[in-house]
């Protein structure tokens, strides 16, 4: 394994001292347990906006604290949903009298540990983000996971809230934004999660995997390495034909990298993304590329694609200052 | 020798030694089927529960039981750390205030978990979880506390197995659709590997656990 | 190879539509000779200020054209330097009346066609970037080559220019920077160039290439594979005692990323990076972390420590508007 | 048959098609100690100068020359475009406006050639660039254009092979110290390859170029 890294026990730890420091004036964090909040916080009546999950898709969520967005990120360790404690602890420390919208991407772990926290707190409310088109969706299962669409519930749901919408109104817009996306990836290579040492899968050297989370877990399925316009088209169909976006659709694209991929790549990508949703009638008013939820190391590419109307896209430009996503500030 | 606090406390903290020894295959359990963690969320989780029994044990099994469950609940994250946690605190709720355990209140305390888990995870056996190990072990007799939990044990470890060819309904193996077909659950694994841990002590201890 | 590209002949024309689709109210990009322009060029009377260079070192330079920092980059040949047509091409466009500031890195190939472009243009100022101290350097020679620097001069150049400032002090500013600034990097892995198909160089799994350029060059030495606080070490050290930086500096600290470094990662080495040159009494009293100077998919680090004073200061804090960088606005 | 702009260009077309066959080699040698794009410049490069002739071609070798350097220089970008694009601009300059080219003018063109790429990349001999290859070929004579191009690339290859064992003072390479020992500049290699080329061309079509 090749990480720049001391103790693999720490690395989640030591990472946050580091965000500490590079981010002194916009983020406070605090260790065990860990958490992410933005300095302003708390304010007075406004809701706060709380999401957090295992670490490795740096910059979610940690990257998206300040104002016009998370108020408190809770990193768990390497890809394991963050405890209670975490969640509590943040709550504690940014919530500002008007309630506490808790953002959870729905898995397992995640939806367990959000869950007991919000048995210790008053008027919390819960959005599931569940936006992955390539697990089927049933009540039986776990159900879909929650990924791209994660940093747009994020961002939205923020916005709604600095700009004084009560919690029922937050919540209502985050569901709004999962209700809208869907997305769906593809990986070129494994992430090396740190306390392994080893590639999370194997994929030689002509293959893909399509269908993967952001987890390093196998994706659906393999299949050949094909050129960029047959991979894009591979992801943006099944996304397309889920919810199902239509001609005369006015959509945000959101072409993210799972970490490892070159930012040529990820534009070669988003161009030709932009040419299918025009091919379709759909017209892209938003976008965003670049590298927002990852899986460490892993080459890949994800895209979300999301409907928007006018409060949406309102929402999306309002101003927003975070480590990662910056913008009107 | 009664299955006192303090027998509880030494069992668990052989649990948590061998939970050390098999971390690294738990590891490679949940790497082909899961995200790679559960081996060291357990191996994590069990030395905060050591340190924390070293600190002070509890005067009740159910003590016990209740530190080891809230000590994961607050420290482990993941599925594994709500769902063993809750495990072992409907398990203490099971005991209650008793000074020593008895075969009867372990099968009490079996059944009770796998409750707790069912109720939070809402898995059924033969959805390729920790269930399909505990639901058996639930239901294994004895007549004293050595022979239930070596029953329970040898239940686990058939019901983990049973895994193996299973495509998975819940957790993060349902993802995978077909291609989890071949590997066993890890929880599953982990949740028989405590058992036989768990039997070895009270088999070791004499009597009871 | 796996890539996420159609023809290796095409990835800069493909990834420079999918720039102009992703930001089209901030960019005009042109192909044959390949320009990325800011739609606002050219501001009458404003200095413009112009970079470029090979591509595959994404968000560079592309990234960095807007408001507040360049008018216009030119994308070359992936490694390889862009030819005189795109800068005159480039200049042509943005040229408002008040002179063109070259930011060029210093390769032979980008020092040549800067060279041959500039014999083209009226009223141009080059400023040579050299701040690699991996390099020896002499007169002899190539000289230093120009690496994480090259943000910092073009945010605080673009600054100046944006500013009102004339040829001359922008010029001269740049010249600041460049004489403040000093890095070093390292890579874990090789990059692989889409033309070639391979990785640029093989490194065991225990060593580390010390010294790296941005190229895929091999770096000076190899070394193994060491904790993340030696390494960081081994990197801040050269720099430091190159310049030489001492107690009482204000510095800005650039962790950057070389493409395929997980985030978990390099805020890890910032913080490290931090608490040495805390220990050395240097106060960090600006930061950038990210992967912004990038070697395609290459895997490790390199920090760039600038010399600050209020001047420059204010010049980083002026507001940006960049696909990559952004601020204030 | 005399030298005259039609062969010329034959000739580049020619070693056009020498550079794209040898274009994996060059890249392999620059990868060793570049950046690994010389094969691929000069394939594009050469690509567009064969566009550019068919075109339309000059109507002598100076323009055909002139040409070439045109294209190599606003069309390759690196350091190999601005350097063979001079060795091109600073030949035709040297050879005028002649409808022929003779030995003398070859030579003299060499010589230019050379004189340019120093000019611009101020490199010395021994500096392992593709100044070593091409200040040994500006020296040497032949009693026709033939034999004074093969004598050329002749020594260009030595020069080129001259630059293995070197350590760089000049280029990319220069970046790697001692660890450019052992590998030929890519920029040396790609000199004797055009020279080797055009010296076939000489032989192959009689008497001149
Ligand atoms: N809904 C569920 N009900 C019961 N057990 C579950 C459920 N979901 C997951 N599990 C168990 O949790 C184990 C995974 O634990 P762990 O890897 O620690 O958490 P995570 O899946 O969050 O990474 C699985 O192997 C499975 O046995
Ligand atoms: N200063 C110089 N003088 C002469 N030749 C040089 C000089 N610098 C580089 N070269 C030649 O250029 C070659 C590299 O060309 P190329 O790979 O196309 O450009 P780049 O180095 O910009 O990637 C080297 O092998 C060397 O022969
Ligand atoms: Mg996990
Ligand atoms: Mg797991
Ligand atoms: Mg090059
Ligand atoms: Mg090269």
């Amino acid at each position: 394994m090749k990480k720049i890294i001391n103790n693999p026990a720490d690395v989640v730890t030591d990472a946050l001292r580091g965000l500490a420091a590079a981010h002194p004036t916009l983020l406070r964090v605090t260790q065990d347990p860990a958490v992410v909040a933005w300095v302003g916080t708390p304010v007075a009546g406004k809701v706060a906006v709380i999401s957090g999950g295992g670490s490795g898709h740096e910059p979610l969520h940690s990257g998206f604290v300040g104002p016009g967005m998370l108020d408190a990120a809770c990193p768990g360790a390497v890809f394991t949903s963050p405890t209670p404690d975490q969640i509590q602890a943040a709550a504690a420390q940014v919530d500002g009298g008007a309630g506490v919208l808790l953002l959870v991407k729905n898995y397992t772990g995640d939806v367990l540990n959000f869950e007991t926290a919000a048995e210790f707190l008053d008027n919390t409310r819960t959005v599931l983000i569940d936006d992955d088109v390539a697990v089927q969706d049933s009540s039986f299962t776990a159900g879909r996971r929650g990924v791209g669409a994660t940093v747009l519930v994020e961002k939205i749901a923020g916005a709604a809230a600095a700009a004084g919408a009560d919690l029922d109104t937050c919540a209502r817009l985050a569901e709004a934004v999962v209700a809208g996306a869907r997305s769906m990836g593809l990986a070129l290579t494994a992430p090396t999660v740190p306390h392994v040492g080893s590639p999370s899968f194997v994929l030689p050297d002509d293959e893909v995997e399509v269908g993967i989370g952001i987890h390093g877990e196998p994706g659906r399925r393999r299949e050949p390495l094909a050129d960029a316009s047959a991979l894009v088209t591979a992801l943006l169909e099944p996304i397309l034909d889920d919810l199902p976006f239509t001609a005369g659709d006015q959509v945000l694209l959101f072409t993210n990298s799972m970490g490892g991929t070159p930012l040529l790549e990820l534009y070669l990508a988003h161009g030709i993304a932009e040419e299918l949703l025009a091919a379709r009638g759909i017209t892209v008013t938003r976008r965003l590329v670049g590298p927002y939820v990852t899986s460490l190391d892993m080459q890949g590419i994800s895209f979300t694609v999301l409907r928007l109307d006018s409060a949406l896209t309102d929402l999306w430009d309002a101003p927003v200052h975070t480590a990662a996503l910056r913008w009107g500030v | 020798m009664g299955c006192d606090a303090r027998s509880v406390a030494a069992a668990v903290v052989a649990a948590a030694g061998v939970v050390g020894e098999h971390r690294d295959e738990l590891v490679r359990l949940d790497q082909a089927i899961g995200d790679a963690d559960h081996g060291e969320n357990l191996r994590r989780g069990f030395g905060f529960v050591v340190s924390a029994l070293a600190e002070s044990t509890p005067d009740t099994p159910g003590g016990v039981l209740k530190l080891v469950a809230s000590v994961l609940i607050s420290k482990v994250g993941g599925a594994a750390g709500p769902l063993f946690g809750t495990a072992f605190l409907r398990a203490a709720g099971a005991v209650g205030a008793v000074e020593e355990l008895t075969p009867e209140l372990v099968s009490a305390a079996l059944g009770a978990a796998l409750g707790g888990v069912v109720a939070r995870g809402k898995a059924a056996v033969g959805d390729k979880t920790m269930v399909d190990a505990l639901a058996p072990a639930a239901s294994a007799r004895g007549a004293d506390i050595a022979a239930l939990l070596a029953a329970a044990a040898a239940a686990a470890d058939v019901g983990a197995s049973s895994t193996v060819p299973l495509v998975a309904r819940k957790g993060r193996a349902s993802y995978l659709g077909e291609r989890a077909i071949g590997h066993m659950d890890p929880g599953a694994r982990s949740v028989a590997l405590l058992l036989r841990s768990f039997a070895n002590s009270a088999a070791g201890s004499g009597v009871g656990l």
